[in-house]
């Protein structure tokens, strides 16, 4: 599905992606780990559009993307999830998902004037604050929105960047059951960054461990043995 | 008192450009003022009247420069009013000049300036009394801009008005201002302002030694007050003004009183800015109401962007440099030097963010890896 | 008799004028028109005087009279006929005096008007003698009103006559009347004095509600320029946060294209404007894209240096139109339409201008909330300017949707440009002189918030206006720019704020 | 040198670039002309163009640069008050000669500027004098920009008017802020102000831009110039290039020179002037009349004196004579302002002025005003004994000089 | 009258007190009172956003030396009463009393921080163009008035506490990188320093762990732990596992108001809670 080819990333002078090689199997829930500052949301950003690479390639379904624009790429059906939600602050919340409609009409070929309601169904909390400003939110219904407003995009590849920080427990949950329900379904393919363990062994179905900049670990997710936690993830 | 000295003498903090600055700054005033007094006119190295008068007149401007990046490039306060700071303190240096003139005016009416004869009036207004005391009159060149920078700020700052609602106010005051002193019946001579000034302190302003020592006073004054700055803004009360700029809710979390670090940065600014404006009026023999217009304001600004703005030498510089320019082109070529300003404006920001101190700053990085490279291999 | 005035000197032609009047009737009017507007020629060869008239470019000549196209004369031939104030002032009475029995009555209503304040004796006689035949109802009160002024003012007449027509002058807001009853008021007939008084109370007590209801005008009309001024930077600096210096310079383009094109259409003024709005908006609107795509489209995340750039931007751009059209302010000519006012009553009249562009504005402002609220473009360009990135990932063409919204608030000040063209200079510093109030409007409206603009702007525009003739303009400037100094700190982020968790 | 320089400072940029530039090419076409005619003392004469861009200050340190690092040795330039006070002090530091050539308040003479502009009692006095005679006017809006040279002119008029018997309720004065476009309040108070019953009239010595919206607000409400005549000081055929004139005709300018009378000089100038700038539609007007005059003066002033050293021409300058451009001989008086006819003008629909009405000879300029309480006693005259510009006649001593 | 006089004098009063004017002049802040053994009372907290209640007569007292949790469905009014009592958002009605003696309705945000109330935000905020250095040194517990600050200097033990602060968030190495170029969950840790070298009497801490691995989450909550006794704790979390190793006292929040207070296990086997909050099966699980 995607795949990434020696790809290099700097901050202006610090590097912070070295030479990462990864694949992305379509139709999977990879697992994206590792400790704080290995570049994890550097790597998503990259993917998405946000950071240009200094060497290397990303590739979608053999398609080159490194020099295609964020937006190209939302067309192409990437959905991100930043970390930290990245609401629109002043906008409201029909308003934050409206936003995506019309890369919605262009992939799903009808021209949709309204919110798909799964969106709703998903997360109801959203119906309720329809018209408050997302910037008002709390932090959990703030990253509940965030992920709705990708799963508007319609996309074949949804990024999350830790999606349940913050988020309550019985959310938490229902966020997993709607990844997997996603993937099951509509063969979504999901990369996902998480640092709790319990959640990633229950939705992830392939692993993936960085370490500075580059990838270390690779496999299935029942495979995540302790020695590799202990290496990898231990402080 | 031993804290203080305690705090001059303090290392770790002075900034690395300081010394360089100072020795350049006043080796080159120095070297010029001899040259303009002992050298015969016709030598190559004679340095003339008009150049010391005006590069006396760009140390003004990077001594207001200064006093705008104090406030922007370290607070983030973006004033668009600091002209009028610098106007008050050049009217007070102007009325002290005014009072000076004695009877020697056109009317020669021993206590009103010819304006006043002109139009008529009886006797001095109350704000003119004292004026004709050089020390009153100095008092009153940083304390008028003080306290006005103080009780606009207190206002603003408490009611916590930021961004560009605070720049477009300092817009306001500077424009209402410059309305008032167009007024004829405010007593600052209208759209004219003060000129003909004859003496200082006894001194003929026309003489050279007279120019030559200002120019040298404005050098040491810019060169006391970088220091001063310097050291303010790398205590950590500069730091503090930092953490303002760049999170004033966090700070206030942290305990500061933004507010209060505030208003005392834009007064003490506000001082510089009186001080700049006291030194340029007998350097340029005049001072009107333009000087409050807010174009003004905004110039001054862009001196500090071209400069770089948050480091002092770059707000030095940029003053220098545009001024320098805008004399240059309007000379060569005064029909189109509108052009040549306005694209080296445009150019700065797209080439040079971080303004030509930045550009410093990338050129040493690039050498440092240069060098690092090399010292690898 | 048409001869000599060819040849008099200015000093002398009135006697003649006065000849010519006693022996004519309304066929003579064309004649005194001509020589009124400074279009009488003398054609010293033929002694004969002559029109000049001009359409489609061109001059051309016909008899007064007769119409009759005289083409063999140019330029050289003929002498103008001149006059000068009095002579106008003349002209305008006898041309009044003439039409009292013209057949329309409304020029006869305005001719009667004309001559409230030459009321003498052989006029009076004349009124006196169409009053009792004249049928129209508004003519036949005009010349009642007249008569009475009549009256009123005949000292050897009984009082109580003079009274009666004291009180029915009361009805009247003619200035003229108000002139007379005041000279009443010194007259030494004690009850005549008091009815004067009487009538001029009541008089003034309308007046001073007309007076209101004019200076409201001028406040919603000041409101109008501010507003329309300030609604491009509503958007560029407002929703898009660029600090754009130049947008007084997108204003001045806009005046310039006017004049432009009544350069390109000089015989059809009328119609210009037609062409000019969108002519503007599309020049200041191109020029606008253009210096977002060289230049502000880099600058992204560093609001404060845009303001740098477009400073630099407005010096070149002032420059170019200096280089282009000189320093000199153009002459760019008012539409027939839009000159003169509307005259409500002899104390409230509305400047045409004036109204129009306050419509103008309010449409301007409509057209424009309706075009953010309702296409995409709105809402994109919000969330551009809350987070960029975001947009981008979301699908948004962040640079398309930049260049279209600065264009559009540059095209906008274009079409102010179009009106402000009609009142005030067009010349290269233009828009210097409407960048600081334009910034202090959507300031202290609340930064991006267009109803905001909206009400800063007519809040202004009247507060001036209502302290400018107790304080003078200089000190109502003044005062305003403390009052909003103040009420921004009881609102530190205007009157509309822009609310919640996330202002901070 | 083997060159004259001559210095122009007028601004190019900024708010007076709209009057002054106009004035820089005319220097230029003069110096032109000059160079035609073989130079003077047989050398070439060379200009020198700087930009003070309307910023008074910069007035001063051009005209310094002009003065040493160019070495000019006359300088024309300035247009308004502040911009002349501002370089005053650095011509008479530096000895330098300057040429002043617009209409000014007066009570100034140095002895380094000659004034080739009108003075107060050049322009005002006749004009009022010509609306109180001719037109009958008994009521007087007195309407100006806040500076000096309103302030002055009004305060002139006012103590002249009330000479004349007329109330102070019969005079209104206003003050407006330079630039000030937006008219409608002021135009309407001088409506009801005019509408009383007595003939009213404005005097005008609103400034520059100001006034394309004055006029305009004037026709707009109506005010016709045979109701309300306006006369203007500061409005001449530059001014009115950038104005639609149909609704403004018959309002009135006062000036020692209009480009419709009709000279052989005045014909010829205009000739040159549109030759020069290859524009026929440039108009000419009364600044330019007064840098022309300068011009020729200071020419014939060198060659009198044999040098361009600026104490032998200024010495050389008084009583020089140069035939105006209107008709009769222009003379530069002791007191270094000229002596010139005052026409007042109406306003024709074309741009234009017409004549209405000229002083019979011509008016010596006053450079410290009659009416004014401080300078009634003061006179100024450069030659000896006196030498002086500020002489007072009641005290015989002579004031505010700085050399 | 004389009530509108003296409303007028108490507002000149108001206006003109001296250690408003001059910081100089401020009074020493007098030390807070815990007579009680209670540090903390919120009472009758009432707020709401344009008709939406965000908190809803909530009531609430803390011990001194206690560490509290506060869990609590997304947008129940945790952050925000948060806010309300470090003066960031201003309330409608009820009192908060910080110890017996300390109104902190009435004090704005910097004294209430100077009294002792420190925060961690939920999404973490530092001067990102300061280093990670300086950022302690900001957040140091000092004299914070303009004059102090503008002669202070360093003193040795400052530096060695600060650099044990560094040691102890993971930080030592980045000391002089700019805040801003820190990873999230790095910036995390820097907020919890600038928190420990304030010496706050009392934490407010807004979801600490979030992003942070299991490990760091154990050990961030060792530290707190060891934090509670001398200083007075508040964690608001999400993360279970976390709380219950931590947690002595849990306080749940539902809708702006108290919906359940008690131990970990209390908490857990409530109906309310686990309908509005847990959810069944983490319920479940988390007891298995
Ligand atoms: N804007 C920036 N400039 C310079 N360096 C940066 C910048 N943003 C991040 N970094 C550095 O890049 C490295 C990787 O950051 P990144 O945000 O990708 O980490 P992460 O793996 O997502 O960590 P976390 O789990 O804490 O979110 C970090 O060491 C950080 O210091
Ligand atoms: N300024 C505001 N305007 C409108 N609503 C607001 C505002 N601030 C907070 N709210 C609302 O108040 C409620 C409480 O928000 P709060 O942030 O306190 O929740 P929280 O308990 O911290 O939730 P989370 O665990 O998700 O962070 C939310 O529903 C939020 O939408
Ligand atoms: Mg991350
Ligand atoms: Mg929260």
């Amino acid at each position: 599905m995607i795949s990434i080819n020696k790809v290099d990333q700097l901050y202006g002078g610090t590097q912070i992606l070295w030479g990462l090689d990864l694949d992305i199997v379509p139709g999977s829930i990879t697992c994206i780990m590792g400790r704080n500052g290995v570049g994890k949301t550097t790597l998503l950003k990259a993917i998405m559009g946000l950071l240009p690479i200094t060497k290397g390639e990303i590739t979608m379904e053999g398609e080159i993307l490194n020099k295609q624009s964020a937006e190209k790429r939302a067309y192409s059906g990437i959905g991100y999830v930043p970390q930290g939600r990245d609401i629109f602050p002043m906008l409201t919340v029909e308003e934050n998902l409206r936003i995506g409609l019309p890369v919605r009409g262009k992939r799903t070929k009808d021209s949709p004037k309204e919110i798909p309601e799964k969106i709703f169904e998903l997360f109801p909390v959203l119906k309720d604050m329809l018209h408050r400003r997302g910037g008002d939110l709390s932090g959990g219904q703030q990253q509940q929105l965030a992920i709705g407003r990708a799963l508007v995009l319609e996309p074949k590849v949804l990024i999350l960047d830790e999606p349940n920080e913050g988020i309550q427990p019985n959310i938490v949950k229902q966020i997993g059951d709607v990844i997997l329900k996603l993937n099951e379904e509509e063969g979504l393919t999901v990369i996902l960054v998480e640092q709790k363990l319990g959640f990633a062994r229950r939705v992830g179905k392939e692993f993936r461990l960085m370490e500075k900049g580059r990838i270390v670990a690779a496999d299935k997710m029942e495979n995540l043995n302790d020695t590799l936690i202990k290496q990898y993830l231990a402080v | 008192m031993t804290r203080l000295t305690a705090w001059f003498s303090e290392g770790r903090s002075t900034g690395k450009h300081t010394l360089p600055f100072v020795v350049i700054l006043l080796s080159v005033t120095i070297l010029a003022s001899a040259a303009n007094l002992f050298l015969p006119a016709d030598s190559i190295f004679y340095v003339s009247t008009y150049t010391i008068t005006l590069l006396g007149k760009y140390l003004c401007y990077a001594m207001l420069a200064l006093a705008v990046d104090i406030i922007w490039g370290y607070c983030g306060i973006l004033s668009l009013g600091h002209g009028a700071f610098f106007a008050l303190g050049g009217y007070a240096m102007g009325m002290y000049l005014m009072r000076q003139i004695g009877d020697r005016g056109v009317y020669g009416n021993p206590l009103l300036p010819d304006f006043m004869v002109f139009l008529d009036w009886k006797e001095l207004p109350w704000f003119w009394l004292g004026m004709d005391q050089f020390w009153f009159a100095m008092l009153m060149a940083v304390f008028i801009p003080g306290l006005l920078a103080f009780v606009f700020g207190w206002l603003a700052f408490r009611s916590r008005v930021t961004g560009v609602y605070l720049s477009i106010m300092t817009q306001a005051l500077t424009y209402a201002l410059l309305l008032a002193f167009f007024r004829n019946e405010m007593g600052f001579g209208g759209n004219n302002g003060l000129t003909d000034f004859k003496e200082i302190l006894g001194f003929n302003l026309q003489a050279d030694s007279t120019r030559v020592a200002l120019f040298l006073i404005t050098a040491i004054l810019l060169a006391v007050i970088f220091v001063i700055s310097q050291k303010i803004l790398s205590s950590r009360f500069g730091k503090v003004v930092l953490a303002i700029r760049d999170s004033e809710s966090r700070s206030r979390f942290i305990g500061y009183r933004t507010d209060r670090y505030k208003v005392w940065l834009f007064v003490y600014s506000a001082v510089i800015a009186g001080i700049a404006g006291a030194l340029y009026v007998p350097q340029v023999g005049i001072i009107n109401p333009g000087e409050f217009s807010p174009i003004n304001s905004i110039e001054m600004v862009i001196w500090v962007a071209v400069g770089g703005r948050g480091t002092l030498i770059g707000a030095v510089i940029g003053a220098l440099l545009v001024n320098y320019a805008k004399t240059r082109f309007t000379a060569i070529m005064p029909d189109a030097w509108l052009f040549a300003l306005g694209a080296m404006f445009v150019l700065v920001t797209l080439y040079l963010p971080k303004g030509l101190m930045g550009l410093y700053g990338q050129l040493k990085a690039k050498r440092n890896t240069v060098m690092n490279k090399e010292s690898q291999a | 008799m048409l001869a000599e005035l060819g040849e008099a000197k200015i000093k002398d032609m009135e006697p003649i004028l006065v000849r010519i009047e006693a022996v004519s009737d309304e066929s003579v009017l064309p004649l005194l028109r001509t020589l009124l507007n400074g279009n009488l020629y003398y054609n010293e060869a033929e002694k004969k005087v002559i029109g000049q008239f001009e359409s489609n470019g061109e001059t051309y000549y016909k008899d007064v009279f007769t119409d009759e196209i005289n083409a063999g004369i140019d330029k050289r031939d003929v002498d103008k006929i001149r006059v000068n104030n009095k002579l106008r002032g003349y002209l305008r009475n006898a041309i009044a005096r003439i039409q009292l029995t013209s057949k329309s009555p409304s020029v006869r209503e305005n001719a009667v008007r004309e001559l409230l304040s030459k009321l003498d004796g052989s006029t009076v006689a004349v009124l006196e003698g169409l009053y009792t035949n004249e049928t129209n109802k508004k003519v036949k009160d005009a010349m009642g009103l007249a008569l009475a002024m009549n009256t009123a003012s005949q000292t050897e007449l009984a009082a109580s006559n003079r009274i009666a027509a004291i009180e029915k002058l009361s009805s009247s807001l003619e200035n003229d009347v108000r002139n007379l009853l005041t000279t009443l008021t010194r007259d030494d007939n004690t009850a005549v004095v008091s009815a004067a008084n009487i009538a001029l109370e009541k008089i003034a007590q309308r007046a001073n509600r007309f007076a209101f209801v004019d200076q409201l005008f001028f406040g919603l009309s000041l409101g109008s320029v501010l507003l329309l001024a300030s609604i491009g930077l509503a958007i560029t600096f407002g929703v898009m946060g660029v600090i754009n210096m130049a947008h007084g310079e997108m204003i001045m383009l806009g005046a310039y294209t006017t004049y432009v094109v009544q350069l390109i259409m000089p015989n059809y003024i009328d119609y210009s404007i037609w062409v000019a709005i969108p002519a503007a908006f599309l020049v200041s609107g191109l020029m606008g894209v253009l210096i977002e795509r060289l230049v502000i489209c880099r600058l992204h995340g560093r609001p404060l240096e845009t303001l740098l750039a477009t400073f630099g931007i407005s010096l070149i751009l002032q420059q170019l139109v200096r280089t282009i059209f000189s320093p000199l302010n153009r002459q760019v000519s008012t539409p027939s339409w839009m000159s003169g006012s509307w005259e409500i009553n002899p104390v409230l009249s509305l400047t045409l201008n004036r109204l129009y562009i306050l419509a103008f504005a309010l449409l301007v402002f409509i057209v424009l909330v309706i075009v953010l609220k309702k296409t995409s473009l709105g809402l994109n360009v919000r969330a551009v300017s809350q987070n960029r990135n975001m947009a981008k990932a979301m699908g948004v063409k962040t640079n398309w949707v930049d260049a279209m919204t600065f264009g559009l608030g540059s095209g906008i000040a274009g079409i102010a440009g179009v009106a402000l063209s009609q009142l005030t200079n067009v010349g290269p510093n233009l828009g210097q002189s409407y960048i600081i109030d334009s910034f202090m409007v959507v300031v202290f409206g609340g930064v991006g918030n267009l109803l905001g603009t909206l009400v800063a702007a007519f809040t202004l525009g009247i507060a001036t206006k209502f302290l400018e003739p107790t304080t003078g303009a200089v000190l109502a400037a003044i005062l305003v720019l403390v009052f909003i100094i103040l009420f921004i700190q009881k609102r530190p982020k205007g009157l509309f704020p822009q609310k919640g968790r996330a202002a901070e | 040198a083997d060159t004259i320089k001559v210095g122009v400072l007028h601004s190019l940029s900024g708010t007076m670039a709209i009057s002054e530039t106009t004035l820089k090419d005319t220097v230029l076409m003069m110096v032109d002309e000059q160079n035609k005619k073989g130079g003077l003392l047989g050398k070439k004469i060379e200009a020198v163009v700087v930009d003070p861009a309307s910023n008074w200050p910069l007035f001063a340190e051009k005209g310094r640069e002009l003065l040493t690092k160019d070495k000019v040795d006359v300088i024309f330039g300035s247009w308004t008050s502040v911009s002349r006070k501002s370089v005053l002090p650095v011509l008479e530091e530096l000895n330098g000669l300057m040429f002043y050539p617009v209409q000014y308040e007066g009570e100034e003479s140095s002895k380094n500027v000659f004034y080739t502009g009108a003075a107060p009692n050049q322009q005002a006095i006749p004009a009022v004098d010509y609306l109180m005679n001719d037109l009958g006017v008994e009521r007087f809006v007195l309407a100006g920009t806040d500076y000096v040279y309103p302030r002055t002119t009004n305060k002139i008029l006012e103590a002249y008017l009330k000479g004349k018997g007329v109330a102070a309720k019969d005079i209104m004065i206003n003050y407006t802020p330079f630039g000030h476009s937006d008219w409608q309040s002021i135009v309407s108070d001088i409506k009801k102000f005019g509408s009383e019953g007595k003939k009213t009239a404005v005097v005008s010595t609103i400034n520059g831009d100001a006034n394309v919206p004055f006029y305009k607000e004037l026709g707009n409400q109506g005010i016709s110039s045979e109701d309300i005549p306006v006369v203007a000081f500061s409005v001449g055929e530059e001014e009115l290039s950038g104005l639609d004139t149909k609704p403004l005709v018959g309002h009135l300018a006062a000036w020692n020179y209009f480009q419709s009378v009709e000279t052989p000089e005045n014909e010829a100038f205009i000739k040159a002037w549109h030759a020069y700038t290859k524009n026929p539609d440039r108009v000419t007007n009364d600044p330019m009349e007064a840098t022309y005059i300068g011009f020729k003066m200071w020419a014939n002033a060198v060659t009198k004196a044999g040098t361009t050293d600026v104490d032998a021409v200024e010495q050389a300058m008084i009583g020089q004579e140069t035939p105006n451009l209107t008709g009769g001989i222009a003379v530069m008086n002791k007191n270094h302002h000229l002596s010139k006819p005052v026409l007042i003008g109406e306003i024709q629909d074309d741009g234009q002025f017409e004549v209405v009405w000229e002083t019979d000879g011509v008016v010596a300029g006053d450079a410290w005003s009659d009416f004014l309480p401080g300078s009634k006693d003061l006179i100024s005259d450069w030659t000896a004994p006196i030498k002086c510009g500020n002489y007072n006649t009641q005290t015989k001593t002579c004031s505010g000089q700085n050399y | 009258m004389s009530t509108l006089a003296s409303n007028t004098l108490e507002s000149t009063r108001e206006f003109f007190r001296r250690d408003q004017v001059w910081p100089f002049l401020a009074p020493e802040q007098a030390a807070v009172n815990v007579d009680n053994q209670m540090i903390l009372y919120v009472e009758d907290l009432n707020l709401s956003f344009d008709g939406f209640k965000a908190l809803n007569n909530l009531n609430l007292y803390i011990n001194d030396g206690e560490l509290r949790c506060l869990i609590g469905a997304n947008g129940a009014g945790k952050t925000t009463l948060m806010d309300v009592i470090t003066g960031k958002t201003q309330c409608d009605s009820g009192t908060v009393f910080f110890g017996q003696n300390h109104n902190l309705l009435n004090k704005d945000e910097a004294e209430i921080a100077q009294l002792g109330i420190g925060r961690k935000f939920q999404k973490p905020t530092v001067f990102e163009e300061q280093t990670v250095f300086d950022n302690l040194e900001l957040s140091l517990k000092t004299d914070k008035r303009v004059l102090p600050t503008l002669f202070s200097r360093l003193t040795p033990t400052q530096i060695d506490r600060i650099d044990e602060v560094l040691k102890t968030i993971g930080l030592a190495k980045q000391r002089f990188m700019l805040a801003g170029a820190l990873s999230h969950g790095q910036k995390q840790w820097l907020e919890i320093g600038m928190l420990l070298v304030a010496e706050p009497r009392l934490l407010l801490i807004d979801e600490p762990v979030a992003g942070m691995t299991a490990q760091e989450t154990e050990r961030t909550a060792e530290l707190l732990t060891s934090l509670a006794g001398e200083r007075t704790v508040i964690v608001v979390e999400h993360d279970m596992e976390f709380v219950r190793s931590i947690a002595r006292t849990v306080t749940v929040l539902h809708q702006g108001s108290v919906l359940a207070e008690g131990t970990m296990d209390q908490i857990q086997s409530n109906k309310d809670v686990i309908e509005v909050y847990l959810g069944e099966e983490a319920a479940a699980g988390e007891q298995a």
